[in-house]
Order: C-alpha cells, then structure tokens, then sequence
C-alpha cells in the first residue's frame, strides 16, 4: 500500500475563470512594483539633486532600456491600480455575483489595457 | 479470515439518515457511548433527497388542527392495515419531535405570524374527513429533507455522537443466546474488517427503492439492514407494500414532490383533462398516493398518456407563477429544468408513477425493539435488535404512506427507539459475548464473495433484477405474472450467488461493496415477490388485477415473511390506541 | 482561531484595514502624480519645486511609509501562501521588510536631503 | 467519444496516471457525467468513485471535468465535452484515496470549525422559536449548502492554506449561522473567525461562485462575515 496520497493540484489543467487571471495578474503587478519603487526612487534622487541630474533622467528615458523598465513599472503599476479599485467596490458589495465579477473583470483588463498603451506612448 | 479486531460500543446504529441520526442523537445526549455507522457521509443519505415536508398537527396552518385528525387521515391513508397504537404515539408526539428539530436550528419556511409554514398534502383532512382540504405539511421551502439531514448532522457533531463514516456494515453478529450482540463492517476506506460489538444495534438502514428499474431512490438505497435480518433468520412485514410516486420525472425517475400538487399544481392527461377530478372527485390531484399513480397508469393504458409514446402524463405548474415557483418550489424549478429539459415556470413537467417508498420492513413495536413470532404466532422480542425508520415497520403506513409522513417517521421512531434504548440500558441490560464461531458465521458472506470463482457481473444481474421487479411487480400486479416473475427471480438469486467482483483490493473498493449490496437487493426482492404474491387482495399499494377487493376478512393483516421456511404468515393488526378510540375500517374513497 | 507572528497587525480585520487605507492613500498619490505630470510642462524648475513644499514632501513620505504597510501585508499574504518551509519563508520576509525599511529611510533623505 | 479519466490505485501505482477510453454514447442521448461513470465502472469495476442520490442534492460527486469543479450526476457531457473529450480528474487540492474519491478530511474539519449549529442559550419554548419571513430570507443562498466541496477545492487560497482559510464552504455555513435571528452567539463566532487566515485569505477571485453547483454565493457571504468584523471592530 502506497502511503503518500498524490494530490491532483497540476494547474495547467485546471480552467481558470478571468477573475482568477486578474487576482493572479494583481499580485505579479504588486512584487514588480515593491522591486521597481528601487528604480523610482534612484531616479527622483537623480532628477532632484540638479538641473544635470534632472537631464541626465531625461535623456536617459530616451533609451529603450530604460524607457522600458519604466513602462513596465508603470504598466504594474496602472493594472495594480486599476485591479485595486475593483478590489475596492467590491468590498462595498458592489460585482459580487458571478456576472458582476465576470463583467468587472473584463472592464479591469479593459482600461489597463488601453491606459497602459496610453502611457507608453506618453512616455515615447 | 482469521481473527479480526473488535470495536464496543453500548449502542451502535446503522445507518447515517434522519431515522439513524435522530436515534443517535437521543442515545448520545443521555450519555450513552454510541457511534453511527453510515456508508456514505451522514449528509449524503437518501434523507436528504426529502422535498416536500414533514407532516404534524403543530396548529400553524389552521389554529384549530389536532393530531387525531391527522391519526385519522394515517390509518385510512394505510387502508387500515396500520398499526393504530403506534399511528396514535407518532401523530401525538409528532409536534414535540417537530418543535425539537426547530430548536436544532432546521431554517423552516415560515408564516406572517413567524410560525412554521404547512402546506397542504394529499389525504390531509380537517375534522375526521368531514372538514375538507388540511395543510399539515411543515416545510422548508422543498428542500425540507436537506435542512433536516443537515440539521441531525450538526446536531449530533454539537452532542459528539461517534460516526464511523464510509463503513459498511455487512452482517448482524448473533449469538448462541439468539442475541444481536453487534455486526460484521467494512472500513471502505481501508478495506479493514471489523467486528463491531454492542449491547443494542439498530438497523435504521432505509428503503431499497433500487430494486425496480425506475426510482425516485438514491444508488445507495439497497436494503442493507433489511437484508441483514433476513439473512439472520428474521422475519419482514408487508413487503409487498411499495409505494409508486405518482410524480417522477420521465426517463429520469427524480421525485417531484406532492407538494406541486399542495401549493395548487394538478395532473393532466394527453386530452390537457384533470384527469383526476374523475378519480378523487374531493380531494382531486390530492388523494392518497396509491389512488393518484393507479389513476395515472390507467390513463396511459387506455391512450391518453402524453408524449410520442403516449407513456406519461404531465405536471402543470406554471399557472402559479414565477414568484411561487420560485419561493416555494426552488428545487423542483432546477430539476426539471436538469433532467426533464423542462422549465415549469412555462411547461408542464412530463411525470410516471415511480418506485418511492418501501412501507414494509423489519416489525418493531413502538420503542424500536425488532419483533419476530414463535411457533404459536406470539411477537417475541429480537434481543439485542432494534430499527426504525423506513428500514422498520412499525407499521405507520400500513398499505400506503401520507406523503410528509416519512419524514416525521423517522424522527418520532428515531427518538423513540433512542428513548428505549437508553432506558433498557440504564436498567442494566447486558448482552452475552459473540464466540470466534459466531463472528465467523457472520463473516462467511464476505469470504464466499472473496474466494468466488463466478462468471456473472454484479451491474448485469442487477439490471435484470431490477427489470424483473419492474415488470412483474410494479404499480399492478397479476396472480399468472407474479409467478412468471418470480420464476425468474429465482434464477437471477442463482446468477446473484454466482458473480465474480473484478477487483479484489483494499482500499476504497467500491466493487466489492456493490457486490455486498447485491445480495441485499436479492433478499428484498424476494421478500417483496413472495408476499406479492401471496396477498391474494388489494390493498393500498398492493393493486391485483386478479383480486381487485380489498378483503377485509383474511387479509386485514399484516403479513410476514419468513426467510428460512420461505412461508408467509399473518400478524394481526393493532387496533387499540391508549387514548382515542379504535377507527374501524371503512370504504377508502377520496 | 489560527495564531500567527509575523502578520502586521493583531488581527485579520487590522491588517485588512491598513491594506485599505493605504491603498486609497496610494491611490490618491499616484493619481496626483500622473495629473501633475500631464498638466505642467515638466522641468527641473516644477520639479523640484514640487517636492520643495512641505506639504508635498509629508504626502510624499506619507505615500512611502503606506507603500512599505501596503506591501507587507501583500508580500506576507504571497509569500505564507506559496512558500511552505519556514526557513526560506522568513528569509523572504526578513528580506521584504529590510527593503521597506530601506526604501523608507531613504525616501527622508531624497525628500528632505536636496 | 474519448474519455481520460485520472486513475490511482494505492496498491498498485507508485503515481497517478490518465487512463484514456474510447466510449460509445447511444446516440440522441445527453448523458450525465456520472452516467459515463457508470457505464465505465460497468466494463471495469475497478474503476472507484462516490455517488449517492444522483439528482444533485446529496454532494457526493464533486470532481473535477475538463478543468472546472461540478458534480457528475447534473452535469450533462454537451455542457463540458469539448472536441469529443471528456477529461476527468479528481477534486483538486485534496489528497487521493483511489482514483476520483479524494480523502475530504480537512474540508470537513473546516466545516467543523466554524460551530456549524445552532447556539441559543435561553429556554426553548413550549412550540417552535418565532422568526418572521423576513428574517428567514436572509438563510435564503446559504443552508441549501450541500458540502460537496466543489467550490473550496476550486480556491486557490484553500489548496496553499487548508489548515488555516476556513474555505467557501465552511464561510458560507459560517454566514447561515450568523445570519440566523434565533442563534445567540454571534460575538463567539466572530471572534473565532477574526485572525488573518480564516476569512481573509478569501482574495474574491469567485472561482466558488463559479463551479458552486447550487448557484451559491460563497463570495458574497464572505463579504458579509467581513463587514460584521469591520463592525465589531471598529
């Protein structure tokens, strides 16, 4: 007899409804930001200590890696964002049926999306 | 096998539904070491699947009811043959079982007034059959066997009852005193066997509905206790009584409750007629079950069943609107919906009377104590056995149950049985040891089935069980074709001692169960062909097209069968309640 | 009742409590942040004058004090979840709360230091 | 029609594995899943799996089909069969006794937790407590709770913290007791429930809601039990 009982736990074959997604998405988006408060805050010390180190970020946002580590920030941190204030009405009760969780879902990916494409551009 | 280990208890009850869990409870909370053997989780028994209520004179309804009425409209509904001493203790004890699950916690439905909401069901009376229409059905919603399961169950986890949970308990062990001294389980989980021994064992075990191809009841419900006493050489009462539900879905055989029928819902045939204002022209889609199912069987023979093959009728429900279906009939809106495709809110339900309910079973007086007779005729107590519940008949129902009693059977019975258990005990009842041989005896089934070198599979032979009874001994029932059936019977009893399980492990070995159930499911089979057979009238439930008359001069009796001799003998009724006078019989119309 | 040490406040209710509080705190700061750099024409001049004025500089560390809350109640919430072992879960933890206690000294002195 | 069916034999098999079937559907007929079962326990009886009333109200067939949480008996193949293949897998998140029976121990442990009766200390009267209709809507989406534990072992927060997040279904019985105007002891049961696990790992990901076979709402109850705490502490 076979003591250790397996556990079916192998989440690739589960089917995962969109506010799983969302609530998995909403915690990636939380570590990216805690690691990227690093670079936010190296860059504001930069840009305040003078007008060279406020060019010097300026001029540095114009190369792609940098520009991209920050639109990956800011992408964490608009959908971090976004996600939260779902969090939010649903603490006041409101999207807490199966449609209202589905449909809030859908608007969070929605806006992140369009708002994290916006920012990109703003940032380019 | 060997020698196997053994558990004690004082008190050990099989079964984990409303009669098993109500019975445990009361033992657990006057302190006595009990422990609840169930084969399924104690939620998942066939209680559970109870819609419509649990009938008692709990004056809500009508401030007026009393439960002699009640009582009255119980021992006509049984055509007589139900015990009226034991009719009279549940119908009066019933409001004080009913008030106690209330104060469990059970979420009745209730009234403006935040009483316990009745709704009317058939052969309810006011006033001795004189006052019309009753509603004496307390419910919740039509989930009422859910929130009472539910409600035993936390109940007894609050009391700290012992459940042995996914055992199954094989055998009664008997002693050379003839005592019950405990039974022979299996720990499924594990495949361990264990003798459990204990001074009273009560069978609370529930019906076996899975005899017939076509039931309102679970996969579970085999016969287990009654199988088991049948094996011991104890004798069964009325088995013959089965009680078709006139409202099961088509095809699927769920239960529709009668309570669709309470809150206002009726039956129409192909011609869109209420049939039933012909049959029962009172109480209508309300008569007695018995009366609505043959009412509905004879539709269909004589061409006005619905449907391509003209073979049901229907369910019309939703001239009652969304707003009640919604708020009294909850569940049978999703069922239909599942299984016959049909939402009642617009349609009708398409519904065939379906094997429900087993009114015989294991004889017990009124405490649960289990009966048998000696040579002269006399009862003689089993000692050491007890049963209540539809496993038990005690007898309420007599030839036909009132829809609602069922429910309040088995927590009057279960509570009675517990009550007298406890008191037996306290008086310092002791039963005798088992010796190695008579654990051994108990055991021999099991190692048959272990070292069998049969060919049969266990789901084919059940299957043409099943169809046997179907056909043979169903709604009516014919002298020529009961003998045919039963030829059969007795051939598909030798493939029975023949099968081969197909998988010989330990842990979690369903086969092997559904092997164990099969013999079961034979024995009451049996039973129900043999005092079928041999009930040469009709009464009740028990419809023949050879003796139509109910036959009051031989037959208003119960009869028991006894499995050793293969006879069926007779066992007079109780006509003497302690209070009220004795209802003698009468016509039965409605 | 399941006992812990290492969550933030006494209770379930207390640590859910400052996650939002500080969210609409974060919320509010973010939401400024992303206005003030879409309606100024941003330089070093508005800049700094920005994070010159005190009450900008207390929103500021407001801001960061709530970031490292927010982020132990959310990173203790991951990190119990997903890693089983003690050992490496305090280590995780002890690293998490090294940082916010990093990030939040050395946020005072960006906004107090220039 | 192509049926997987995750099989584990402790006696025999060192791990689980998916054992693929080639079934014949009789034509015209929308089977249930425990149907399929049943015809497949037919050909091998080995094969091990609960099931009771098969009408959906005794929850004893909680599994897992083509990725979501439900019950065998009500769930027709039509709803879950995509591209004629039925994948079946135990409930997720439980230890596996043999194939789909999963040891429920924990989830009723949970169940146990939260005091699952009802508590009222003052003398019951001679007939039933009074509760006017009103208040007996509010148990209305809680005690129809039929414990398969499809939804708990659908939520992720209960497969990494079993011991310690009492899990939808043991929150949503915890509600039908707080709820219930006759219970007395509301100040005990919340006081059991406020640490951080029990109730707040809940993150409101619905994945309950979704595969509750009842059409409960787990997510909404826990809402409830949360504001009771705010209020209580606050």
């Amino acid at each position: 007899m076979n003591s250790k009982r397996p556990v079916n736990l192998d989440l690739g074959k589960f089917h995962f409804p969109l506010p799983a997604i969302i609530s998995i998405l909403h915690r990636i988006t939380g570590i990216i930001i805690f690691v990227g408060i690093a670079f936010l805050l190296y860059w504001l010390d930069v840009s305040l200590d003078s007008e060279e180190g406020f060019r010097q970020v300026s001029e540095l946002l114009d190369g792609f890696l940098a520009w991209f580590v920050l639109w990956g920030i800011m992408a964490g941190l608009i959908f971090h964002l976004v996600a939260g204030i779902r969090h939010l009405f649903m603490d006041m009760g409101i999207g807490e049926t199966l449609e209202g969780g589905r449909l809030s879902s859908k608007i969070t990916i929605g806006v992140s999306v369009v708002l994290i494409i916006l920012a990109g551009i703003w940032l380019w | 096998m060997g020698k196997i280990r053994t558990i004690s208890y004082d008190a050990i009850v099989v079964g984990g539904g409303g009669a098993g869990m109500r019975a445990a409870l009361q033992l657990t909370e006057t302190g006595v070491d009990t422990a609840c053997i169930t084969k399924v989780f104690p939620t998942r028994s066939h209680t559970v699947s109870a819609q419509g209520g649990i009938t008692c004179a709990i004056a809500s309804a009508d401030p007026n009811d009393d439960w002699r009425w009640h009582m009255y409209d119980t021992v006509k509904g049984s055509d007589y043959i139900g015990d009226q001493e034991a009719i009279e203790y549940m119908c009066s004890v019933g409001p004080q079982a009913v008030f106690e699950l209330e104060h469990m916690g059970l979420p009745f439905s209730r009234t403006e007034q935040g009483r316990i909401y009745q709704r009317p069901f058939g052969g309810q009376s006011k006033d001795y059959g004189k006052g019309g229409q009753a509603a004496r059905t307390c419910a919740a919603a039509d989930r009422t066997g859910h929130a009472l399961l539910h409600t035993l169950y936390q109940a007894n986890l609050k009391g700290g009852t012992t459940f042995l949970n996914e055992w199954y308990a094989i055998d009664l062990v008997k002693n050379s005193d003839q005592q019950v001294v405990g039974v022979i389980a299996i720990e499924i989980e594990t495949g361990e066997v264990v003798y459990i021994k204990s001074k009273a064992t009560v069978l609370a075990t529930g019906g076996a509905g899975r005899i017939y191809a076509s039931t309102t009841n679970a996969l579970i419900n085999t016969g287990d206790g009654i199988g088991m006493a049948l094996r011991a050489g104890y004798p069964v009462q009325d088995m013959e009584m089965w009680q078709f539900h006139p409202t099961g879905i088509y095809g699927a055989g769920t239960l529709v409750t009668e309570g669709c029928r309470g809150e206002g819902g009726y039956l129409i045939n192909s011609e869109g007629e209420r049939f039933m204002e012909r049959y029962a022209p009172n109480a209508k889609d309300l008569a007695g079950r018995d009366v609505v199912a043959r009412s509905m069987v004879i539709e269909v023979l004589e061409g006005r069943g619905c449907g391509p093959e003209k073979d049901h009728v229907l369910l019309k429900l939703d001239h009652l609107g969304e707003e009640t279906l919604n708020l009294r009939l909850p569940g049978i809106v999703e069922l239909s919906r599942t299984f016959a495709h049909v939402d009642p809110i617009k349609d009708p339900v398409p519904v065939v009377p379906t094997c429900h309910y087993m009114m015989g079973g294991i004889p017990t007086t009124v405490g649960g104590q289990a009966l048998t007779q000696d040579k002269e005729g006399n009862d003689q107590v089993i000692d050491g056995l007890f049963a209540c519940g539809e496993a038990a008949c005690v007898s309420v129902h007599g030839a036909n149950r009132l829809g609602g009693n069922s429910l309040l059977d088995l927590v009057v019975f279960g509570r009675a049985a517990g009550l007298h258990i406890e008191e037996r005990l306290r008086g310092g009842y002791e039963s005798g040891d088992a010796s190695e041989d008579d654990i051994n005896r108990a055991l021999a089934r099991l190692e048959r089935l272990e070292s069998s070198t049969g060919t049969e599979s266990v789901a084919a032979v059940r299957k043409d069980l099943q169809s046997c009874m179907q056909l043979y001994f169903g709604v009516f029932r014919d002298g020529d074709s009961m003998g045919e059936g039963l030829k059969k019977l007795d051939a598909i009893g030798e493939r029975a001692r023949n099968v081969q399980i197909g998988d010989n492990s330990k842990a979690f070995n369903t086969a092997r169960i559904e092997a164990l159930e099969l013999d079961n499911l034979f024995e009451v089979a049996y039973a129900t062909a043999y005092s079928a057979m041999e009930r040469r009238e009709s009464r009740g439930a028990h419809a023949r097209n050879d003796y139509t008359e109910r036959d009051d001069e031989n037959w208003l009796k119960h009869s028991v069968y006894f499995p050793l001799e293969k006879r069926l003998g007779k066992r007079d009724v109780n006509f003497a309640p302690k209070t009220v006078d004795t209802l003698q019989p009468m016509i039965r119309t409605y | 009742m399941v006992k812990t040490v290492t969550n933030l406040g006494r209770s379930g209710v207390y640590d859910w409590m400052i996650q939002r509080v500080t969210a609409y705190i974060l919320a509010l700061y973010t939401l400024f942040l992303f206005g003030f750099m879409l309606t100024t024409d941003l330089s070093y001049e508005s800049w700094s004058a920005l994070f010159g004025q005190t009450w900008f500089r207390i929103f500021s560390l407001m801001a960061l004090v709530s970031i490292g809350a927010h982020a132990w109640v959310g990173l203790w919430t991951v990190t119990t979840d997903y890693i089983k072992a003690t050992a490496p879960r305090f280590l995780v933890q002890a690293t998490a709360g090294t940082a916010m206690f990093v990030y939040v000294v050395w946020g005072v002195q960006i906004l107090w230091g220039h | 029609m192509l049926v997987s069916l995750y099989r584990y034999n402790p006696e025999q098999d060192n791990a689980p594995y998916m054992q693929d079937i080639e079934l014949d559907i009789p034509a015209g007929k929308d089977l249930m899943v425990l149907d399929v079962l049943a015809l497949l326990k037919e050909k091998d009886p080995t094969l091990a799996y609960r099931r009771s009333c098969r009408e959906g109200v005794c929850g004893s067939d909680g599994m897992n089909m083509n990725g979501k949480n439900g019950l065998g008996c009500i769930t027709p193949i039509s709803e879950v069969v995509k591209k004629d293949k039925l994948v079946i897998r135990p409930l997720p998140g439980l230890p596996v006794i043999r194939d789909l029976v999963v040891d429920m121990g924990i989830f009723y442990e949970q169940y146990e937790r939260i005091t699952p009766y009802l508590v009222n200390d003052t003398p019951a009267p001679e007939i039933e407590r009074l509760q006017s209709p009103e208040d007996r809507e509010k148990l209305d989406g809680l005690y129809e709770c039929i414990l398969c534990a499809c939804c708990s072992t659908a939520c992720p927060s209960f497969w990494w913290n079993p011991e310690k997040f009492v899990g939808p279904a043991g929150l949503l019985q915890a509600y039908r007791f707080l709820a219930d105007s006759r219970d007395t002891a509301q100040e005990e049961r919340l006081s059991d429930l406020d640490d951080p696990f029990s109730v707040f790992r809940c993150r409101g990901i619905m994945n309950c809601v979704a595969v509750c076979p009842k059409g409960l709402n787990p997510t909404k109850a826990i809402g409830h039990i949360r504001d009771l705490l705010l209020q209580r502490a606050t």
